[in-house]
């Protein structure tokens, strides 16, 4: 534990990357970004688990375990995704995003 | 806890069981019979529906983290019937050609998200709850990409499962909120320390969002038209009737539980999306003319009726919840298995396409007849009913002027349900779709879906029945 | 009461069958069956009425110096509430046995008349049947013991009415007359209608035996202010009259009974002269002790429509050349004689000499003008026109129809001793009592009846010969016979040779004396002499005066010609304003502005459902922020919503 | 089986039964028997009844049944009929046997066609014999819905558009309604203790006043849109001009009165504290609408819309009457709903008839044609009296009795709104009149109609039966009359005023 990094600083830090997930999410214009946002959503809530985890209920480990969960999710989410993607590559031959729209309205 | 509290999961057991059987008839049969592997799957699923009903007693698991109570079993059994009559309708769809040697995989990936939902249904913990949901989630998407060579295929899964993995970011994020400032994620526990302050209610926000986006709540429901007219007929089928309860049910019985001491914040948000979601769902379905499509708005403008009853927030109004949720399974099945069976024939899934059907193939279109005003909710066809009872729980409650929303909601709902009904009745049409015969399953699952409609509205003490289960909620 | 007098239900009844008989089988059988069913039964009915006239005057007769009204028959026909209750009754007293014979005697005279007339017609059944109908409402309207039965019976004359006067349906000018009439009847039955209501509410009964006694509370009932400085009861009279006034085609609802001409003659002569057109005035004469007692303000109004309707018709009927339209309009003139009378008299035996007077009027004028018409039917038979510039010198040829018609004209333009001049005069007599200024217009009416008559009486028989296609022959046997025995009737019911009518017919049932007043009937017959001579004068030998004098008289002839341009007035109302004004806009109103709403919610929310359609973009990156957006609006409304 | 389920069971089984056949002529023939039957049945209910009450019945439903059908909303299958029930079930059992007869030569899908027509008939049945407000609500749309079928397949001309728009807001309206129900039933226990849909039950509860005011219009716009109250009648001129002739005759015959009767016995029976505070708003629309239909009907060409805006006209004074709150004014409203249920059908028969002849129901189109088919233009002729209420014909009886019980109000207000409404019987025989002396007399204008033929047996059963109806009830209405009086008394105790 460092000194003058509370809970307060790494929930600051939290936040910021899982609006950058979000912001990520929004903007990249390839799909296996737009992936690697949704881990940085993950991530971001990962540490949040674990922070408060360790700072305000050091005896317990639930946060741990969730936080185990939610990689391993994540890493199978990440699978079926990418096989997706690549399905869709075969199909269209892009992976962006915005050409992803076949079907509307 | 012994071996026999084990049992408390016999729905959990029995799916997995069956995974494993699909599975293992695959290795063994290598895929290469369809036809054994279709009726295989087919039975091997009656039995576990039948087993489904047998008494089971109730009670928690690992600490809590697992729950069952009569209203959680009977939703289970509502989901494996449900799930069920998909199983019959998809049959005829997976005989074909495209689909060979990826029958197994199909009904494994289905059964998957099923038991992601039985313990999404069951969770007393909160990483349960994730776990289930993303189990019911994650095979979904790859059921949605199932039909390989198509785009459309394609970009459903990836809308799906991206936006299902944003949302549950979202969600996990409340989640953690909420672990913060409670210290645990049981819900028994969370049920005594729950208190308003900015984490639990960014929590319920964030938590409702993620459920919302289940159940396709505006605005969270945009994944929805376009996943199902993506997904094969059979995916949004399932999607729309078996995913959407499950959350559903998990959703009310979130608010009642664990966020029952926020009640006077989820109340307005429910209003809010209620009213919302249904407006915007049927001026959507308005305008559509691809029969998925037209049911994906249909299916959010009903996501917005189950809403009156959740915010009734009283027995009455859950209890009605579950009822019309079952009813709308059957009904969404109804019209499912017939747009099913008419694209497995010919491939068409165009509302115009079904001008003047009721000349060919009277039978299919009198269920679909049935279906479509079971949602639309007229008499003596079960819809009206759960339509009914919803209103007067929330009218109960006091939301006379939501009441009011929706009833109104329901005339331009009958207005676009009468536009198909106009099509296969009315509609002139030179060449229609040719007459043509279901197979046996498809025939079942047709008559299951119409008996289904028909009876659960006529016979009163199936609402009792669910009534007096309700108890286990509240 | 010693009599009873039950079985006089069967006179309406035994039509009534009659009529069933006729619409539903007469098409499929001989004519002939179905005119002798007709006849048969309205000649039995005719021979009940007098039976039942000899019995009540004779046999029964005076209780305590007065004759008594007689419920012969009653039954419930409808509660509208426990005081308000519809009889279907016979009530008999003076002047509905009066009405009864009058009825019975015409019709049946009409019935064999028919005969000859319109024979060979298509429609011989459906015109017996609606005969029958007719006399049947006729006969229920005046026995009617209850004001609602008299409505009831009132609407059905009007029916039947419509249906004789359209009887020629394929002809356009028939049927329009037909709904010409039915309409603005329609139209004033509304007023009847209004004012039984108002008297039902007033009073709580409906039944005549409380209305009319004249010591009975009803009288008083009413009686304050009600409504534009009219007592309740004044209003619900004058509604009433209007119903009345209506019916008898008194003005300002006039206009349809000279149209109304289009039907067959006999018709004319039945309904549109003799019975239905006074029903006005029975109605008057039914509640009249109300009128008097209870709404002096009421009879007034009678008295001036009465004696205005009078004038008014006299000086058009002047200038018409249709004899059929001659006729009618002096019906009109008679009836506004009837009328004024009403409004003239007083209560009480002699007081009530206008009572007497009108129902006597009644008596004779039904009885001559029947033969009119009769005749002009006769004529018309034979000449196949209808315009009094066809015919000439047709004495030579109709010697029976002639002189018949004579005795007619000269009833009615009131010369001694035929029974129009008793009963004129005596009304002459009333208005005199009452109302000096209403006498001298009534006694100029006199003058210009007997001129118009006789104007058509020359232009008809005498003047020049014209030419016929067929030469014309007197008619057969079946129409002469009527016109014998009712210009017999012209010549008898009059004072000379009938019975005092003062005796049988008053307004408080009291029988009295009545006798002429030579110094008012001098007058009269001098005014009517001057009349017939002026007539002679011009038309009796063909000259050129009367042209003449119609071109000096320019425009008011014309006027007069166009009935003061009362249809056209009526038309404009009717066409102009009522259906371009009301009726199109309000048709227009509803499809465009009304539905037009509907619609346009319609519209709306597919507009609006067309205008979001855009949300639905098929980005996937749309549907997140839509998703993300939407959960930190809700989370911060809350946290906003939660702080405060 | 009960006496009053039967009529219910009939009709069913009547369908089940034409699902099973094989061509139309079977159909008609089993349709023909199953309303036979049902017809016995009902002139049997009103024997039975009259029976009962003679025997010294005084109950206020008799008959009375009831099951539980939803325990734990106390819903139940409750029925019960009382003198109102009873003479509108009569009128239901006559309409649908002449509707039969009227579609005996429906030929194209006359399976389905029968089906529909006898489940409206079903729906009508079953929501007169209801007192059970779920139940009846249950019935009430049942009957509504196979209008868009049997519109929309079989109707002539913009079907489509005429079918939707009529079910939309025949749909819309009922919705409205069924918040009023719902309403009825939240606050029909103030002190606490189980709720109840039973409407004998519910007469006994005061609604708080302040949810009346909101729950009384609901359930009168929602009743009187079907009863076509002005401004909410316009789907009724396309959708009758656009129905098949049966659907026509039973639509407006017998279904437009259940917005009469639900108004009278839900909306007024059970809210009558806000129904007399909002009378005044109503009886302006209705007085209004039942001059404006009179003058819409005047320049209308189509026969059907002639009676269409003719139906707006006479069944305003029913709601008309139900708002004047005194027995004679309401007994009038039944008599009216039951005498217009007669003569509007035999309206839309002839109709029909005439245009299954002459394929044209332009009225400039046709004319004499008394001349070619006598039997049927003699009984337009009557049909066109009995409609502008002419003695000797129901429609006189019924409105006079509205005419008189709305004078028992002495107000300015009042008299003027009944002078209003009475002033619309002249404009009916304006276009009443005009219509029949355009369609039926002068000269024939199209020399084909000169060979056109007289009424076949199957429409001489339809027409005999309605004028059978009409003039028994226009000549002999005491039974009648006096049978619905005796079971409005014990309704209008409730009443604040008269």
């Amino acid at each position: 534990m460092i000194d003058g990094i509370g809970l307060q600083e790494i929930l600051i830090v939290s936040t910021i990357m899982f609006f950058l997930g979000i912001y990520g999410f929004f903007t990249r214009k390839n799909l296996i970004t737009i992936l690697m946002s949704i881990e940085l959503i993950l991530n971001s809530v990962n540490i949040n688990f674990v922070a408060f985890n360790k700072y305000l209920y050091p005896n317990l480990m639930q946060g741990h375990f969730f936080s185990l969960f939610v990689i391993a999710i994540a890493a199978a989410e990440a699978a079926v995704a990418i096989a997706i993607i690549i399905d869709l590559f075969r199909n269209i031959k892009t992976i962006d995003v915005e050409k992803v729209s076949s079907m509307k309205n | 806890m012994n071996l026999n509290s084990f049992l408390l999961m016999r729905h959990e057991l029995i799916l997995i069981a069956v995974v494993l059987l699909y599975l293992a008839s695959e290795i063994i049969g290598g895929g290469k019979n369809k036809r054994f592997s279709l009726n295989f799957a087919v039975v091997l699923f009656l039995a576990v529906t039948i087993i489904g009903f047998l008494p089971i007693s109730t009670g928690t698991m690992f600490g809590g983290m697992y729950q069952t109570s009569p209203a959680i079993i009977l939703m289970k059994n509502i989901l494996n019937a449900g799930a069920f009559i998909v199983f019959l309708q998809v049959v005829s769809w997976l005989k074909k050609e495209e689909n060979d040697n990826r029958i197994m995989e199909f009904f494994i990936l289905i059964v998957s998200t099923l038991i992601g939902m039985n313990y999404m249904i069951s969770a007393g913990d909160f990483l349960m709850f994730y776990l289930g949901l993303e189990l019911a989630t994650i095979p979904m998407a790859a059921l949605a990409a199932y039909q390989v060579y198509n785009l459309k295929s394609a970009e459903a899964g990836i809308k799906l499962l991206l936006l299902a993995a944003l949302s549950s970011g979202i969600m996990l994020f409340g989640i953690s909120m909420l672990y913060g400032a409670s210290e645990s994620l049981y819900f028994t526990d969370l049920i005594r320390t729950m208190e308003m302050n900015s984490m639990t209610v960014l929590a319920l926000v964030f938590i409702f969002s993620g459920l919302a986006f289940k159940i396709s709540i505006v605005p969270f429901h945009f994944w929805t038209a376009d996943v199902y007219e993506g997904a094969p007929m059979s995916v949004t089928s399932y999607m729309s009737v078996i995913s959407k309860a499950s959350a559903a049910f998990v959703l009310m019985s979130l608010l009642f539980t664990v966020f029952a001491q926020l009640k006077e914040i989820w109340t307005p948000i429910l209003y809010i999306t209620s009213v919302l979601t249904m407006t915007l769902g049927n001026l959507f379905a308005i305008r559509q003319r691809n029969i998925k499509r037209f049911m994906a708005f249909s299916s959010i403008a009903q996501a917005g009726f189950i809403f009156l009853g959740i915010i009734s927030g009283t027995q009455m109004g859950m209890s009605t919840v579950i009822y019309f949720l079952a009813i709308y399974i059957f009904s969404n099945l109804a019209v499912f298995g017939v747009a099913g069976a008419i694209y497995n024939q010919t491939g068409k899934e165009l509302i115009d396409d079904y001008a003047g059907l009721y000349k060919t193939n009277p039978a299919l279109t009198l269920v679909m007849t049935f279906g479509l005003f079971s949602l639309a909710g007229i008499p003596p066809i079960a819809g009206f009913f759960g339509k009914f009872f919803l209103f007067t729980a929330a009218m109960e409650s006091g939301f006379l002027w939501l009441t009011v929303i929706a009833v109104l909601n329901t005339i331009i709902s009958l207005y676009y349900y009468l536009l198909i009904v106009k099509a296969m009745y009315i509609t002139p049409n030179e060449s229609p779709i040719a007459f043509f015969r279901s197979d046996f399953y498809m025939k079942m699952g047709l008559i299951l879906a119409t008996i289904g409609i028909l009876v659960i509205g006529f016979i009163g003490g199936i609402h009792h029945y669910i009534y007096n289960l309700s108890f286990g909620i509240l | 009461m010693t009599m009873d007098f039950q079985y006089t239900i069967l006179i309406p009844i035994l039509l009534f069958f009659s009529f069933v008989y006729n619409i539903l089988w007469g098409r499929t059988r001989s004519p002939k069956i179905a005119g002798l069913i007709s006849t048969t039964t309205i000649l039995i009915a005719a021979v009940l009425s007098y039976y039942t006239a000899y019995q009540y005057f004779f046999n029964v007769g005076l209780v305590n110096g007065s004759y008594e009204k007689i419920i012969a028959f009653k039954m419930v026909w409808l509660h509208f509430s426990d005081t308000l209750v519809v009889d279907m009754g016979i009530l008999l007293d003076p002047i509905s046995i009066m009405m009864l014979v009058v009825v019975t005697t015409i019709s049946s005279m009409v019935h064999i008349y028919s005969f000859g007339y319109m024979h060979g017609d298509d429609g011989f059944a459906r015109f017996y049947a609606f005969l029958s109908l007719f006399s049947f409402s006729m006969l229920g309207l005046v026995v009617s013991s209850n004001i609602f039965q008299m409505y009831i019976f009132w609407e059905l004359v009007g029916v039947s009415s419509f249906l004789l006067i359209g009887y020629y349906y394929q002809k356009p000018s028939a049927v329009a007359a037909a709904k010409k009439a039915f309409i603005v009847t329609r139209f004033a039955d509304l007023g009847f209608l209004v004012g039984i209501l108002l008297i039902s509410y007033v009073t709580g009964s409906l039944d005549f035996a409380v209305l009319t006694d004249p010591n009975g509370p009803v009288m008083l009932q009413g009686a304050s202010l009600g409504f534009m400085g009219l007592s309740v009861m004044t209003w619900a009279l004058i509604l009433i009259f209007i119903g009345g006034a209506g019916k008898s085609a008194m003005f300002p609802f006039h206009i349809w009974l000279p149209d109304a001409m289009e039907g067959p003659t006999p018709v004319s002569a039945l309904i549109h002269a003799a019975t239905m057109v006074v029903a006005g005035v029975y109605l008057v004469a039914r509640l009249f002790p109300l009128f008097h007692i209870a709404a002096p303000n009421a009879q007034y109004v009678v008295l001036a429509v009465g004696g205005f309707t009078s004038l008014f018709a006299a000086v058009i009927a002047i200038t018409q050349i249709d004899i059929k339209r001659v006729l009618a309009f002096s019906t009109l003139s008679q009836l506004g004689y009837m009328m004024a009378a009403l409004g003239a008299s007083g209560y009480g035996a002699e007081e009530g000499i206008g009572y007497t007077a009108s129902m006597w009027h009644l008596f004779t004028h039904a009885m001559f003008k029947a033969l009119l018409f009769l005749g002009a039917g006769s004529i018309i038979h034979a000449v196949h026109s209808n315009n009094m510039t066809d015919m000439g010198g047709l004495r030579k040829y109709m010697p029976i129809t002639h002189i018949t018609f004579l005795i007619g004209t000269l009833a009615i333009a009131g010369i001694p001793p035929f029974a129009g001049f008793f009963s004129k005069d005596e009304i002459l007599v009333a208005l005199h009592q009452s109302s000096h200024f209403w006498y001298w217009v009534e006694v100029i009416t006199a003058g210009l009846t007997a001129f118009y008559m006789f104007r058509l009486y020359f232009n008809v028989f005498w003047g020049e010969n014209r030419h016929y296609h067929h030469k014309p022959h007197e008619s057969s046997l079946s129409m002469t016979f009527p016109l014998m025995f009712l210009a017999f009737m012209a010549i008898v019911s009059g004072g000379f040779f009938m019975f005092d009518f003062g005796a049988f017919i008053s307004s408080n049932l009291v029988p009295y004396d009545i006798h002429i007043h030579w110094d008012i009937a001098g007058l009269s017959i001098f005014v009517a002499l001057i009349g017939i001579s002026l007539a002679a004068m011009l038309y009796l030998k063909p000259s050129g005066i009367s042209t003449k004098m119609a071109t000096a008289l320019g425009p008011v002839y014309k006027a007069t010609y166009n009935k003061f341009y009362f249809d056209e007035i009526y038309l404009f109302v009717t066409h102009k304003i009522i259906f371009n004004l009301i009726a199109r806009p309000s048709a227009w109103f509803d499809r465009h502005v009304v539905d037009g709403f509907m619609n346009m919610l319609a519209w709306i929310t597919n507009f609006v459902s067309g205008s979001i359609k855009g949300l639905q973009s098929g980005q996937l990156q749309h549907y997140a922020m839509s998703f993300v957006s939407g959960a930190v609006a809700l989370a911060l409304f809350f946290l906003y919503f939660m702080t405060r | 089986m009960d006496i009053l389920s039967l009529l219910i069971v009939v009709p069913v089984l009547t369908i089940l039964a034409i699902a099973f056949t094989k061509n139309y002529k079977q159909v008609r023939v089993i349709a023909a028997i199953g309303t036979g039957i049902q017809l016995f049945q009902s002139f049997n209910l009103v024997w039975q009844y009259l029976q009962e009450r003679a025997a010294g019945n005084t109950a206020i439903m008799v008959f009375t049944k009831s099951y539980i059908w939803f325990e734990k909303f106390n819903i139940k299958y409750d029925i019960g009929v009382d003198g109102i029930s009873v003479a509108l079930i009569a009128l239901t059992g006559i309409i649908v046997t002449a509707g039969v007869y009227a579609s005996w030569g429906v030929k194209e899908q006359a399976k389905e066609f029968f089906i529909w027509l006898l489940l409206l008939a079903t729906g009508v049945f079953g929501f007169f014999i209801a007192i059970d407000l779920f139940t009846m609500f249950v019935f009430y749309e049942i009957a509504v819905i196979p209008m868009y079928l049997l519109i929309g397949v079989w109707g002539s001309g913009k079907k489509e558009y005429s079918a939707m728009k009529l079910t939309l807001m025949l749909m819309g309206a009922s919705a409205i309604l069924l918040v009023a129900i719902i309403g009825l039933y939240i606050y029909s226990n103030p002190q606490g203790g189980p709720l109840t849909w039973n409407i004998l039950e519910l007469a006994n509860v005061t609604m708080p006043i302040e949810m009346q005011r909101i729950f009384f219009p609901m359930a009168f716009v929602g009743f009187g849109a079907l009863g076509a109250l002005f401004p909410f009648h316009t789907w009724s001129p396309d959708g009758h001009a656009s129905a098949p002739t049966a659907v026509s005759m039973l639509h407006a015959g017998v279904l437009m009165k259940l917005g009469g009767y639900g108004a009278l016995r839900i909306a007024v029976g059970l809210m009558p504290e806000a129904a007399q505070e909002q009378a005044w708003f109503f009886m302006i629309l209705t007085a209004f609408g039942a001059v404006y239909g009179a003058f819409g009907a005047i320049m209308q060409t189509d026969l059907k819309y002639i009676n269409a805006y003719s139906s707006v006209s006479h069944l305003a004074m029913i709601l008309f009457a139900i708002l004047m709150f005194n027995a004679t004014a309401m007994n009038g409203a039944v008599l009216q709903m039951i005498s217009h249920g007669f003569i509007t059908a035999l309206f839309f028969s002839l109709i029909g008839m005439i245009y299954g002849r002459t394929h044209t129901r332009d009225i400039y189109k046709m004319g004499g044609l008394m001349k070619v088919m006598p039997i049927l233009a003699g009984t337009y002729m009557v049909a066109s009296f009995a409609s502008l209420g002419l003695p000797g014909f129901s429609a006189f009886v019924a409105e006079m009795t509205i005419f008189v019980g709305a004078f028992q109000h002495p107000d300015l207000f009042h008299r003027v709104a009944t002078i209003l409404v009475a002033s619309s019987i002249v404009v009916t025989a304006v276009y009443i009149l005009r219509a029949a002396g355009i369609l039926l007399m002068g000269p024939i204008k199209n020399d084909e109609f000169k060979s056109l033929g007289d009424a076949l047996w199957y429409e001489k059963v339809t027409l005999i039966v309605l004028i059978g109806s009409i003039t028994v009830m226009g000549m002999a209405p005491l039974w009648l009359s006096d049978m619905i009086m005796k079971s409005l008394t014990p309704m209008l105790q409730g009443f604040v005023t008269l």
